[in-house]
Parts: structure tokens; C-alpha cells; sequence
């Protein structure tokens, strides 16, 4: 009925129905694939194998390779190629909160600083998860301990913060003068001034007036920075 | 062996020609041995003609290209019956295909009653000739359906051609971090100076308390003090919940630090507070 | 960061992506595969073009070609091995109705147009079924609205139509027929209104502002875009 095929072109379509299908297929399944009198009687099964051997020859150098797993034959891509091909179902990087941007902002500008400050400016608690996350990220680190009952941990930004950001140094930060006329622009474009979040605590009085007497030179950075008590080499007990 | 995978085009009666060789279709027991030669059809052909064709336009079409119908010389009252035909069988038939071929033979027999009245000497400006119009509209059906036949013809996913695929290697997961741009982390930073500005100006009533100044005092007071302070005198009801709530955090905190022990005698009885170490 | 790859190893990758996935993919994609120092600085497109061709030369003699269709590149089974893979499966593969296919022909080469437009055409209804087969197969979408009572929903064709027809762009769908004479005495007696000219094929909508910039009559294009309200734009899914 048809002419015999040679086995250049059964490889060929071999291939093909490899590539069609999603799932291996068997010597079998691939005989079934040809018409009458295009193979070689009683020589099918070798007609086959030999085909899929030239192939599995040809596929080196490609982004493939023929693979026989326990149900059949089927091209897959080899796993040293993984690391390029992965990044197609690379997830989008989620985006950081504006929680999170604050208590980095924070901690840039008015570092060396507790949590309890970071809280006591933005008003609400400063989640574990935040500081985790931007302690993980190596943005931030632990510098001293502020000497008030409780020794709490006094943050500051790192190196790594200043890379990422291609920042020579924590003076390159715009002055927050700057910034404050971004609050200008800020009110403009926000239709409606955002609620207040709800007070759960309250500045201090006297890290507040600090705020206010400092922010507007932005050199309180390093003038603060002093005040830094280094972590002592072992756990000190003050009790 | 060759698969028949083409898409539905052929009019179904010239199928149905294939099978026998003089009869068409099948109507009700009778055999049509004509494609029909003129807009008349027999009603009782309609169905296998409303199938065959996909509408007036290709029916007209049809006739015009393959029996060279004048349709300027269509038979009104062939129609006309016909018409009444139609109207009889809409009861049992598909309504709405039906209601299509009788717009259209009431839209020729209106060209051809027009065509029958004597024209007016300025005929010319007679803005729309019902004809021009008709055959404006065959043109652009046989174009479209010219076109519908080039599409089928394409080659396709499915049938003609199969996308190819591999197996995919085991994923490597590469979480990436978030990007921070630093525009993102000033306008964060004016956020916060901006609600700042706003606390400043609505904390001037508000009493200040705080959990590390609170926890101050009680450690003087439980210093300064000789022995046990009563738990419940450290608390000051002017303050509110608020000064409660500060004041109870104070304490955990201490008590988490082990500058201050709480001693109690028995369930239920008075809780004491004492500075550690004493 | 890492090793400039040479050619060869990009095709590799770009073989494997290629095949990984089961949707075409662009230059800009397959860009994004590579890590930073990879491929080089500003020659980044240069190079996975190249790289395709070879991939798209060394496939010759395979069971499979690259082939570029609207939403990018992808690998195929060329149409010539088809009598051979399709005894894959036992189900024939989907036809459709001359009705489908006169309304996607409208859609494709009038669009915008209404429902009431292809039924003016066609001069029956257009089922319901019909068009919810064309937007299921992702083939046509609403591409805004006419403003004129009723604002009726406008369709447009896809690239998913043009993918699935083996089509690079609108411009290769196979040219509009000539208006045939119907009524040659007709015609030459009467002085019939002008027939109006073939509707200009219009492109996707992003190939549209393209078509404006170069096409001779893109005043033309523009008018009817005109009458197109766009719907506000939904959430991309990605492709």
C-alpha cells in the first residue's frame, strides 16, 4: 500500500509523536503509528529501535534528550538546563508593606533606634515578621542595646541596605527636609487623608521633642549614632 | 486511509448526491432528485433545504451562481405561495431560520413589484435601489464565506500541526526577593513624618503614658519601698483603661526581665510585688 | 556574575524553554531566562535571535520545526508528519460548522465589529452557542463598545486565534477575495451606487498604534477606531 520508509523518516516521526504527545510511549504504541508496507515485515520493532536510537544520538547538544522510563520512550529536558528553564514559572517577587517600608525608613534615619521607638513614631506595633523579614534580608542588624529597663535591641541599617541602594554612604540619604516636601505632594494626590491608625501606643515625650529638634537638619544620624552602646562580647546580666 | 477532518462546508445535499445517484434527500418518505432551480421550494423540502444552506443570502447566491436565477425575474406569485407555504409550516419547523427566507422573498418581491411600476424621469436620484442593495449585501456574504473557506483551509492546531513538548526538568524554585526602589522608602518615610505632624497635633490633649516610663516608676516604687507592694495599688484608676493596660504591660515586662518577683499566698488571695533579689 | 554563554549553550536553553512550556514564547521571555553577565550587555536580543536561527536551522531533519506564531516562537510537528501523529489519539480532532467559521472569518477580518454586524453579513442570526465557542476557545474577545444605543459589545480577534491557525499576524490571513459581478447587465445598464470597498483588515490592537504609524490610509484605521471604547483594562493574565 505505501512505499517503505527509511529510517531517517521513521526517526522523524518518531519524533514528531514524541513531541505531540504528553506522555512516553512504548515500541509498541510507536509501530502502531505507521501504514501498512511502510515497515519492514516481522522487522518493526527493530525498524523502531533503531530509529530511536539514532535519535537519542542526535538529540546531544540540544535542549533535549531521549529518555526511557518505565512506561515507554519521551523527550524531556535535561535537568542540568533546570536552572534557566525554571525561571519561566519564576513567581513574581510579592511586594514589601508600606509597614515594612516605614520601619525600614525608620530605622535608615533614625538609627540606632528600638522597636518601641519604631512604634511609638508610626503609632502601631511593628510585627515580629517585619523585623524578621528585613533582618533576614540583611537590610538591618542589631547594633547595642539602649540602657533602659528591658535592654532593648537598638537597630540599624547595613551595608548591604547602602549596596542595594547604591548609596556611598547613610549621608547620601536625601536630607529629610526633602522629604517633608514630599508630604506637600503626598496630600495633594491623596484625595481623603488616611485615618490615623488607631493609638494603641504613644510617643515618648522625650524621644519625641528629639524627633522634632533633629529631623529638621537630618545630621541627627550620626549625632544619635553616638549614643550607641556596643553588644557586649557575652550576655551581660544587670540585675 | 485518509480521514475526512475538513471542517463542515459542502452543503449537505450535494453529500447526500454521493450516496445515491438521483435522489438528494429523503422528505417525508419522498425522494428530491433537484436542487432547487428557482426560489421556490417545495415546503415540503424545507427543512433539508434550511439545513443545506446557511441562509437566504447563500441560498440566493447558490441560485444565482449555479442556475443562473435572473433574480430580477423572480415569480411574484410563485412567491407569493410559497409565502403561504412557509407561514403553514413555521408552526412545526424552526421558526427563526424560517422567518429569515420569508424576509427575503418578501424583499424580492418587493424589488419586483418596483421594477413592474413605471419609473419616474428622475429615477436616477432614486437614492436606494432595493437591487443595488441586495447585491451589495450578496458580494459581501460571498466574500465572507470565500474567506471562512480560506481559514478552514489553514493549517491548524489539532489537525494539522501539534505543538511540541518536552518533559519538563525538576524546577529549581528561585524565590526572588522583593525590589525596593528607594523613591518607595522616602515616600514611606514621608508617610510616617506626615501622620507624625498629624499625632503632634492630636496628642496635645491626650495623657502620655508609656510602657518603659511606667516600668520605670514601678521599679522605683517597689525599690524605694520596703518589702511587698500591693499589686492592685500599683495601678491608678484616673488613668483609665488606657493607664491599666500600660501599666499591666510594665509589669509583664519586668517580670519577664526578673527585675521584680510577685508573690502571692494562696489562689485567689492579694498578688504582692517586690523588687528581685531582695 | 556569570559566564558569558556562547551560542550553542543558548540555544540549548532556548531549545529547552521551548519545548518546556506549551505556549509560544517571545524574544523578551526568553531574555529573561538568563542571569545577569550571561548573555551581552545591549546585544541581549542580538543573540537569542541567533541563537533561534540556529535552533530553527538544526531542526531540519527532526520531527519538529520552530515556528513563529503571533504570541512568539514555539516548537511544532510540521504539517507533512500529521497523517502520521494524529493516529495518536482515537478522537478526530474539533470541526467546526460553516456558521463558526463565517463568523470568525467576519471577526477576523472586520473587526471591530458587533453582533448586529455579522448578522447583517450573514443575514441569519448568529447563535448564542457560536460565540460562546469562540470566546471559550479564547479565539475573539470584546474589544469595547459602539456607541450607539445599546452599546453593543465590539469583538475582536486574538492572538490565541492566530496561534491556534498557525498565523504570525493578521496580515497573513489569506487576502480577501475580489467583489465577483453578480449581474454583469445590471452593473453596465444601471448606474448602480459604488459597491463599496473591501472593509481594510485591521490589526490586534497591539499592533494597531503600528499600523496607524506606517500604514498609507491610517487615518482610516483611526476613524473606526474611534467609534471602539476601550473596556477598562482587567487584570493581564499572563501568557
Amino acid at each position: 500500500m505505501s512505499d517503505r520508509l527509511d529510517t531517517d523518516q521513521i526517526k522523524r516521526i518518531i519524533e514528531a509523536a514524541l513531541l505531540a504527545t504528553d506522555e512516553p510511549l512504548t515500541v509498541e504504541r510507536l509501530v502502531k503509528l505507521f501504514g501498512r508496507g511502510e515497515l519492514e515485515v516481522e522487522q518493526e520493532r527493530a525498524q523502531i529501535r533503531a530509529a530511536l536510537k539514532v535519535a537519542e544520538t542526535e538529540a546531544r547538544g540540544h535542549g533535549y534528550e531521549l529518555k526511557r522510563v518505565a512506561s515507554g520512550y519521551r523527550f524531556q529536558v535535561p535537568q542540568e538546563l533546570s536552572q534557566w528553564v525554571s525561571r519561566l514559572w519564576d513567581e513574581k517577587p510579592p511586594r514589601y508593606s508600606r509597614a515594612l517600608l516605614e520601619t525600614l525608613a525608620l530605622i535608615a534615619y533614625k538609627q540606632p533606634v528600638t522597636r518601641g521607638d519604631i512604634e511609638q513614631v508610626r503609632g502601631v506595633s511593628v510585627s515580629q515578621n517585619i523585623m524578621r523579614t528585613l533582618l533576614e534580608r540583611g537590610w538591618i542588624r542589631v547594633v547595642g542595646q539602649r540602657e533602659v529597663p528591658g535592654r532593648p535591641a537598638l537597630y540599624g541599617s547595613t551595608r548591604a541596605f547602602l549596596d542595594y541602594f547604591n548609596l556611598k554612604s547613610l549621608d547620601a540619604l536625601p536630607p529629610l527636609a526633602e522629604i517633608r516636601e514630599l508630604i506637600e505632594t503626598l496630600v495633594v494626590v491623596e484625595e481623603t487623608p488616611p485615618i490615623p491608625e488607631p493609638v494603641q501606643l504613644q510617643a515618648e515625650k522625650d524621644d519625641y521633642v528629639a524627633d522634632e529638634q533633629t529631623s529638621e537638619e537630618g545630621a541627627d544620624v550620626g549625632k544619635q549614632r553616638a549614643e550607641v552602646v556596643p553588644l557586649p562580647t557575652a550576655p551581660q546580666t544587670s540585675r | 486511509m485518509s480521514v475526512d477532518t475538513s471542517d463542515d462546508l459542502t452543503p449537505r445535499l450535494v453529500r447526500i448526491r454521493r450516496e445515491s445517484a438521483d435522489t438528494l434527500a429523503l422528505v417525508e418518505g419522498e425522494a428530491v432528485r433537484e436542487l432547487p432551480t428557482d426560489l421556490y421550494i417545495p415546503p415540503d423540502a424545507l427543512e433539508v433545504f434550511l439545513e443545506t444552506f446557511e441562509g437566504p443570502l447563500d441560498l440566493l447566491l447558490y441560485l444565482i451562481r449555479r442556475e443562473n436565477l435572473d433574480i430580477l425575474d423572480v415569480k411574484v406569485a410563485e412567491i407569493t405561495q410559497q409565502y403561504m407555504s412557509y407561514v403553514d409550516l413555521m408552526g412545526v419547523m424552526q421558526l427563526e431560520l424560517a422567518g429569515e427566507y420569508l424576509l427575503m422573498a418578501a424583499m424580492l418581491a418587493e424589488i419586483k413589484s418596483r421594477m413592474l411600476l413605471p419609473r419616474p424621469v428622475h429615477a436616477e436620484e432614486d437614492e436606494n435601489d432595493p437591487r443595488a442593495e441586495l447585491i451589495r449585501r450578496l458580494q459581501e456574504y460571498e466574500q465572507i464565506k470565500t474567506a471562512a473557506e480560506g481559514i478552514s483551509a489553514l493549517p491548524r492546531l489539532e489537525r494539522d500541526i501539534f505543538t511540541a513538548q518536552a518533559e519538563k526538568p525538576e524546577l529549581v524554585r528561585q524565590h526572588s526577593e522583593p525590589k525596593v526602589d528607594m523613591q518607595e522608602v522616602l515616600v514611606a518615610m514621608a508617610g510616617v513624618l506626615r501622620r507624625a505632624d498629624m499625632f503632634e497635633r492630636h496628642a496635645v490633649q491626650l495623657e502620655v503614658l508609656s510602657v518603659s516610663d511606667r516600668m520605670q516608676e514601678i521599679l522605683s516604687r517597689v525599690s524605694d519601698a520596703t518589702g511587698f507592694v500591693a499589686f492592685a495599688h500599683l495601678f491608678i484608676a484616673e488613668e483609665g483603661r488606657m493607664g491599666v493596660v500600660v501599666t499591666f504591660l510594665a509589669l509583664m515586662e519586668l517580670i519577664r526581665e526578673s527585675l521584680v518577683d510577685f508573690v502571692q499566698n494562696e489562689p485567689f488571695a492579694p498578688i504582692y510585688v517586690r523588687a528581685a533579689g531582695e
